[in-house]
């Protein structure tokens, strides 16, 4: 989005007040239509103030491949979003619940997953685990990142086995899916949530629209992989807007962790029988 | 236009299968009608054998793409029916259908009883469209789990077959959560509690492929190939011109041997000259050797310090930097 | 034509809930015109007491039918919006579709998290219709295994709603399973590691209300029913005369009272005279205390034990005649 | 069927002479129809001679609820197959593999599960546990017993528990569905074997074709409900012609069992983790 004091919303077209637009977590207050946002502005408006404490700050993608022009592009993503990576993580609380909190970042090559977006939501989970706190992801995301080639594709297993133990361990795991939530990411830890959220008209899939429609040769319905349409299909439990999210993400964690959150409580809960 | 003429390689590739149909040819003609063709046939063997050396001693990645495509390169169902005796296949997800592009099934290698899973690649246009070009539905994936379940149950292990374009990009694939399967697939193989060795046969298509790859032990048929996406796809990506496919290749370092090197394939099991399909039989004793031998060193790790390692290996895919800003663990 | 004819029973609640109506009609106006009508209402509020009297201390087991069946009868979401707090509805089986006619939800109950499921049958034919009468698709029994297993990994105790005619008999739910889902919820349930409390709230239509009933505690109120077969169905098979489906609702031992008696139903919770539509807020009251009761019970149970104890209940149900011409165990 | 040296086809029409039709363990050699068979002849065409020692011979059903004629279509039944009850259960050995082996009998009163058969396959999975033995069932029922109220419907809770606890402790179960496994028994044991097989041409399905038509006020296709449709449907594993149904067993019961089955082998299994 461009600065100036009037933003365009890209759905209806109506010229809105950038202030009010913010006051409204970037939801159009004419159409509904949910921005997307920062890995920072995602945080921001989740955690309670000042309570987000990073992890892995200075953890960033290499060049593995020798990948044409791959150093620039990251350069580039690095000077535009001020982030070294395309995820932030690290403990922050919502409404006073602790958590280990992820958030992708859409602006930052796509929020594609290259080693240091795996290992940074691998490390994520293992510290969920060790605290026993509960992981909280937000994916925003157009998939693997193909300049790091199948070490990308390799941080698919990397990150559902974390998760996977930390689901053997007893421990909850809530995922959420802005958008765009597509390809590799929705094929490891968006979709392994205990509960899974999503933004309304969040565009979540696996494969892309334009591909689907070469192979089926057929054009696809206008609300197809849209939030909305999975639900409908069973693949989430929840849509929720971005202005009910904190509180139906405080309940959540209320519910699924509250025996864990009292500081005085820490003796370990019992192991899950999967 | 010149993006469209086949690549040198093909090139290659193509006057090499000419001049052995030809050689192939006299050589019969000698048998049947006792003319000797020694004077005709030498220079054609001997330019024959100089294409060889110079396709296959350091063919290109583009070049190990196409043999990793090659039609006539050993399916699943080559290796499953020289590999395994007792084969006893299973059908379908108990959910919503049966894929026939994925196979699971109950089978013995060298005696032992093991499930192999795998995807189910055709050798012609008829077996391709009958099995999707090995591109499986989410209920392909969910039979390939339900296989591995049973393996757990009786602790046997699973031997997976990797050879696929990539799941089906198809409208009803979304709809009944393509991605969801695949998540799902990858995180339980990543604790299954029996051995998984998975060998990456041909094609080892992104998501799809990696579904059904996630293992103690992974071992790459030395011209096959295994990608984050197509060579075409990640070239329309960056350069929006497919044509560039051949760089990709190379960019992408999609060959057994990047991949050892990376850590991502543990062991690369050598084809013979010219590829799989020049040799099957030569082929299907190189797998079988590496499978008997890594199953062998698998089935004595006790459960608990094989989970563990499956885990450690993943866990260290992937190459980062990181400042020593902050003190981690 | 006589079996066309509305049973008796209903015959004698017809003309209650007339009575019921005029009352309330006089009482109306006296208020709004200060007129006094006590004379005129007294013989009528004497004869609706005969008449409550009558069809409610010996309802039959058909007139228990039709109470079960009532469309007012309190549903699932009355149960839910009434007896628990912080309902967060969870939608989907991550397979297929979201079945909305069956419900699965986190929720609180007395201020404890449990996972609530049940058959979400509505109040009229608008919300019939969109959740298909309470007849669950299989896709709805796999929402809400996935729902249990949730309550599994957090050791909260799950609390089921049964009020349903059956799985929805179509053929996509055939095609996709509806035996293999009822099967293995009803296998999962049987060893699921948390408690399991049931609630058989109205009717309990076979295999599809046993899909989610198998539990540690299952209670059932008093006009509630639970049947293998429907009354009609039962009738039209044995008798070929769907008509004799009061003699059937008698023959089956549907009732809350007889399941009692045969060890199927743990405790029968009293509904209002006159059944729970009546005063709905004494049939929560009711059952809230009741679960509490179970809930708090089971609470306390090393999970082993309650598993072994659930196994023997079940295993226990049936009676058999056992010669003694050979010695077992 | 009735007597006599000649049989009639039901698929096909043809008369088939009687004893052509026995050796061909009653499958039409014109046209391959499965004919039916009752739980004795499915033991026999099964097991290795002489080799089946049965469980509980002398269990039968009670008339719990005092339902009408139900004591008469008992006796009926029972003099009929001569038979106590819808299953026979044992022990008995498929080409030298040891097995708990159990068949339902559709000749008697249609195959329908009272207490007395959920009882005996209750205690089938139960002494197949107890001797660490594969278990194998053979279904052929309409359904639950009706006469028996829910205590037929509780059969299917109690004979699916006693199989998750034979999974529990890692041992296997063959199912095979034979025509036609219909109703309570589909949403019991039968759907809940490791390796579901099927006899060619059997029907399998919950509800009724006739209760599904009046529902969806449609015709179904002539194919619906068979062995060969739910294959498709990925419902089972296998549809093997009663021809090979032996072979097929007995290499099923090398793969699954073979470890436990030499006598000298008793040690218990690791226990499975499901
Ligand atoms: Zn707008
Ligand atoms: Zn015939």
């Amino acid at each position: 989005m461009p600065a100036g004091i009037w933003a365009k919303c890209p759905r209806c077209r109506n010229l809105i007040y950038r202030k009010e637009l913010e006051r409204n977590l970037k939801v159009c207050p004419k159409c509904s239509y949910h921005h997307r946002l920062t890995a920072v502005e995602r945080l921001e408006i989740t955690l309670d103030e000042n309570s987000f404490q990073e992890y892995d700050a200075g953890l960033a993608s290499t060049d593995p491949l020798g990948f044409e022009s791959y150093p620039d592009k990251l350069s580039e993503a690095q000077a535009k979003t001020e982030q070294a990576e395309a995820v932030l993580t690290g403990e922050g609380t919502i409404e006073g619940w602790r958590t280990v909190t992820g958030a992708l970042d859409f602006y930052f090559m796509g929020g594609s997953m290259g080693s240091a977006v795996g290992e940074k939501v691998a490390r994520a989970a293992e510290r969920a685990h060790a605290q026993r706190l509960p992981l909280l992801i937000f994916s925003a995301s157009g998939g693997a990142r193909m300049q790091e080639g199948v070490l990308s594709l390799m941080q698919l297993a990397k990150t559902s086995a974390a998760i996977g133990r930390l689901h053997d361990a007893g421990l909850p795991y809530l995922s959420v899916m802005c958008d765009p939530t597509t390809g590799g990411v929705t094929a490891s830890f968006a979709f392994l949530g205990d509960v899974i959220l999503a933004e309304p008209g969040a565009l979540i899939g696996f494969a892309g629209r334009r591909v689907i429609e070469q192979t089926i040769r057929r054009k696809l319905p206008e609300d197809f992989q849209t939030a909305e349409f999975c639900l409908q299909k069973g693949l989430l439990d929840m849509v929720v807007p971005r202005t009910e999210m904190r509180s139906a993400l405080s309940r959540l964690l209320a519910f699924v962790g509250a025996p864990r959150l009292v500081p005085v409580q820490i003796e370990p809960a019992p192991a899950a029988q999967p | 236009m010149t993006e469209r003429r086949p690549s040198p390689a093909a090139d290659l590739d193509r006057q090499l299968a000419d001049l052995e149909q030809e050689i192939d040819r006299l050589r019969r003609r000698s048998r049947e009608h006792s003319v000797p063709v020694d004077a005709e046939i030498a220079p054609l063997v001997e330019r024959a054998e100089q294409l060889r050396v110079q396709i296959y001693t350091h063919p290109s990645p583009w070049h190990i793409v196409q043999l990793a495509r090659q039609s006539q390169r050993p399916r699943l169902l080559d290796f499953l029916g020289t590999l395994c005796s007792d084969v006893m296949e299973l059908h379908g997800d108990r959910l919503y259908r049966d894929d026939p592009a994925l196979l699971a099934a109950l089978a013995r290698f060298n005696g032992q009883p093991v499930v192999v899973i795998g995807h189910n690649k055709g050798k012609d246009t008829k077996e391709n469209i009958a099995r999707n070009f090995g591109m499986p539905y989410p209920e392909g994936y969910r039979k390939a789990l339900r296989a591995m379940r049973l393996a757990e149950k009786f602790r046997y292990p699973v031997i997976s077959f990797v050879d696929t374009p990539g799941a089906y990009p198809g409208d009803e694939a979304e709809e009944r959560g393509q991605a969801e399967a695949i998540a799902r697939n990858i995180q339980e193989m990543s604790r299954l509690r029996t051995p998984v060795v998975v060998v990456i046969t041909g094609e080892g298509g992104s998501g799809g492929a990696l579904a059904i790859a996630v293992g103690d032990a992974v071992l790459m048929l030395q011209y096959a190939v295994y990608t984050v996406i197509s060579p075409e796809g990640c070239a329309a990506i960056l350069w929006h011109d497919a044509s560039r496919a051949r760089d990709a290749a190379a960019a992408l370092k999609l060959t057994a041997e990047d991949l050892h090197a990376l850590g991502v394939v543990d062991e690369v099991l050598p084809e013979p000259f010219g590829g799989a399909h020049r040799d099957p039989d030569a082929t299907f004793a190189t797998v079988r050797e590496a499978l008997q031998r890594h199953l062998q060193a698998l089935r004595t790790v006790p459960i608990e310090v094989l989970l563990d390692r499956r885990y450690e290996k993943y866990r260290r895919m992937g190459r980062i930097l990181e400042e020593s800003t902050q003190s981690i663990e």
